[in-house]
């Protein structure tokens, strides 16, 4: 009897969405439209933080080796630090190779350095960090080992890139989940005002002796079906776009590091077709109730 | 099966709509329900059905004192009625064919073979065989009506309460919706029918319930619309 | 002020609800407008002031040709017409008062030091001088029928249109409301009234104008509700 | 007549509103959170843009002069410079200053300096734009000079800053007017959702013999005092909300320059007053059209 009864809801529901097409019209475009803002928002703020990531992957630690450091515990240093799952990659650069960088560096001032006898420039490890965040930490720790003089890792600049990234992340955050709040209440809202003009049909059927649940299920099934519309038109829109605009945003910003993730498209379509219909099913619920309760 | 003991119902703002009205209308009884526009008998049958709630009295129908049935209980009580409201109320995004239904699909009947030929026979019996697929705005007022009668009428119901169910019917129609309604309290339905119709109280001379002003006047076995 | 020259009217799905109807009702006469549920009663009455417009044929009212109105005429046309809809067609979210003040604000009359004094004996003169505050949703059937009644007069229209307005009304009500129509027409308003009273059509004998299935089946002078 | 006909419609709204106060007060939230929405952006964005000016500004220009240049030349060009309007402030660092800084920019390397014999280090112009975008041409102005050696304003940095500022600002403007259309048809598509229960009154309006305006003019005074309702508590937030969110703003980014326009908020409440009313009444005046054809 239970899934007969919904069967029947769901042709009652589809039957209103039809015999009604203007007002289904109306829901499903605010919902398209509220879904379509936030799923943009979503593209652009996941995007930005591949995008961090890749800005912080960039940061690196320079230990500069003792000149009198043993050359066997310096080998066992890059080897640990090879092993250390915060690092990139390790560099070794010998005293020669360092005053040769700084000829060119100096370029048609290189002769100053002619003036200077010996190699004043200390060999270094040049270490590239996966996540910036693991640099104080290394520093610290480097800084304890008896082969090295100095580190040095732009604490300033990490610093400074932290703060922004992790602030720009939380501001992601924090704008996704504004938008979805808001996306939910009109959504709703919209469901509510809706199914005002329809108090009267729910009393009808109320007073004619259905239960609650008799006159819920076709509300609840219809908002599911017209979330869902919207969001379908939501995912192509996207889908449709999504590629088009990389492009060309790639083609504007060609000195930031725009990363994309190739799984996280079908896995937001995905989403805002499920969150469509829940919302849009869910709102109807929510929806009715009030008109029930009298 | 109904019962009336000192009822009275006042509405916001203070209009007294029934003054203490007490009334017992037993098993298989077909009684009118007569009185001047604004007497009250809507709000009688708003009483019955729990549409509105007593402001003092009790209410009993069917054994049950309606006032205080729980919300859960409510819907399996209205099914055993049959109510043809005085302004139909028949659900505008269905068609005529699942309004009538409607009442039989709550009840769990949900299989167009089983519905299907309920349907037709009692829209047959109120003169409506061809508008099945129509939606109710595209009827006349009297068409309407009928619908709201066969909606009533179609469950089968063990009371069958009427508002005014002529008022847009010509004479003719008017008297074959009667006869039906004879027959089916004949059946073994309890009937109460609010009515203006003073040819059909005066001759079927029923029990005749007489409000006015929200107060029992006049209560007679086998009646006439005006005092005798 | 009412002709109609061979007019039709089908609805959306071929229903025909008028076939060929031409008639004529000159100035100050009194016309009952009979026939069975379903005959065409309300759409003969919704092409007169253009709340539909006939497949075929010409309606003339007021010497204009309604069916060729440009649209930023028909409301001043319909100004001059008061109508009794079946179903009343009353404003939810206005007061009574308000509801029946509206035919003369449409006029541009907007003050109520001038408005109160002709809804409140508009009002008076269909026995509802009491409910001025309320909404139509708390009145009862026949009391928000006589609103509507109110509301087609106040404006003292030329022609008087009233579909069915004593369905919900009782036998002394609904006289009281038919002598007040013939009042008015007394004083020089055509009347058309389409109704199943054949109590007041056959006490009346005014001209009877019997439809059937949409066709004009008879037209007499001083006539019944029943063919002789 | 014509204004007494205005003051009728007036109250009419005004007694519907109260009348029917479930619905105007879904329509009042509606209004209130997508304008809450685009007021939170437009703060946002408009504070960024602030920002983004600040960053832009602190662009300097370093014109080396020639060991042989005419000193009187070199005044010549401060000053041109100092009237420049692009120009916030020209300095003029000799030779020594120079050589000064580098000893002390290298620390405890500095003793390498005194093995070079003279001062090789030029003297400089050091220039302070207002604008970034300046940057380019003064630079090519500058090298055509004779007293100048060479021009230097780290001609990757600026490219690169001057292309995020102005593709944040693009984004800003874009986030704003997608938002800003979004937040109209929302409002106006609510206000279709709320009257299509009331086209029967509109209906019956009608064949009372009302004309299209008089039916319009209360709709459009409903659809503008709730529009106006709506606009004033978005206004209520954002102005209770504006100077906390700021603080704690700027105790979150202290490294950045964020700098917020003191006239602005009152300029921004204006707007979203006049914007939520005018919205609420176009929506109305186009929802009613669409049920006075028929
Ligand atoms: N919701 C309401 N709020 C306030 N008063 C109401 C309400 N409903 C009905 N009334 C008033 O209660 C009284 C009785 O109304 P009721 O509808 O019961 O009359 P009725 O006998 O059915 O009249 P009619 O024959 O005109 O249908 C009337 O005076 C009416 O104005
Ligand atoms: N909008 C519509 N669409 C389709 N058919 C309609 C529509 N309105 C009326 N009809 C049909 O046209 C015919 C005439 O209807 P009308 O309302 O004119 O009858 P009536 O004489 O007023 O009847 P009653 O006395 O029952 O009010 C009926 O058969 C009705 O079903
Ligand atoms: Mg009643
Ligand atoms: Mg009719």
């Amino acid at each position: 009897m239970r899934p007969r009864m919904l069967l029947f809801a769901l042709q009652s529901a589809l039957a209103h969405c039809r015999r009604n097409k203007l007002m289904s019209t109306f829901s499903v475009t605010t919902t398209t439209v509220m879904l379509l803002m936030l799923g943009c928002f979503i593209v652009v703020i996941t995007s930005l933080n591949v995008t961090l990531r890749a800005l912080e992957s960039k940061i690196d630690v320079v230990a500069y080796v003792k000149d009198q450091a043993d050359p066997a515990q310096v080998q066992n240093l890059r080897d640990s630090l090879s092993q250390n799952a915060d690092v990139e990659s390790v560099r070794y650069v010998d005293k020669d190779t360092a005053l040769a960088r700084m000829r060119q560096t100096l370029g048609d001032k290189a002769q100053l350095l002619s003036q200077i006898k010996g190699n004043p420039l200390p060999a270094s490890l040049e270490i590239q960090l996966r996540f910036a965040s693991s640099a104080p930490a290394l520093a610290d720790q480097l800084r304890q080992e008896a082969a090295i003089e100095e580190v040095d890792y732009k604490q300033d600049v990490v610093g400074r890139l932290l703060a922004i990234t992790s602030f720009l992340r939380l501001t992601g955050l924090i704008i996704v989940a504004g938008l979805g709040a808001i996306t939910l209440f009109i959504i709703i809202n919209t469901t509510r005002i809706a199914l005002f003009s329809r108090r009267q049909e729910i009393e009808i059927m109320k007073l004619v002796g259905a239960t609650d649940w008799f006159v819920r299920w076709p509300f609840i099934f219809e908002g599911t079906f017209l979330g869902l519309l919207g969001a379908v038109a939501t995912v192509i829109l996207i889908a449709a776009g999504y590629q088009p605009m990389l492009t060309h945003l790639s083609g504007l910003l060609t000195f930031l590091p725009l990363a994309f993730d190739p799984q996280f498209l079908p896995k937001l379509l995905l989403s805002l077709l499920a969150g469509g219909a829940l919302i849009g099913g869910a709102g109807s619920y929510i929806s009715v109730r009030r008109f029930l309760d009298t | 099966m109904i019962v009336l003991q000192g009822v009275s119902k006042v509405y916001p703002g203070g209009i007294k709509a029934l003054d203490d009205v007490s009334i017992e209308i037993p098993e298989r009884e077909f009684a009118f329900l007569v009185g001047p526009s604004g007497a009250g008998k809507s709000t009688f049958i708003k009483l019955l059905i729990r549409d509105e709630i007593a402001s003092s009295g009790r209410v009993f129908v069917n054994n049950q004192d309606v006032g205080r049935l729980k919300h859960k209980h409510i819907p399996l009580f209205r099914r055993k009625i049959g109510v043809v409201f005085q302004d139909f109320k028949l659900l505008p995004y269905k068609t005529v064919r699942e309004n009538v239904a409607f009442p039989l699909q709550v009840h769990g009947i949900l299989d167009w073979k089983v519905l299907q030929p309920r349907v037709d026979s009692v829209l047959e019996l109120v003169g409506l065989p061809d508008c099945l697929d129509r939606f109710p705005d595209q009827l006349s007022g009297g068409e309407q009506q009928r619908v709201a009668i066969a909606r009533a009428l179609v469950h089968g119901p063990l009371i069958l309460i009427a508002d005014e169910p002529t008022g847009n019917l010509d004479p003719n129609t008017a008297w074959e919706v009667v006869q039906l309604l004879i027959k089916i309290n004949a059946y073994g339905t309890t009937m109460l029918m609010a009515t203006h119709n003073r040819e059909v109280v005066d001759m079927l001379r029923r029990r005749v319930i007489h409000i006015d002003h929200g107060r029992l006047v006049r209560d007679e076995k086998e009646g006439a619309y005006h005092a005798a």
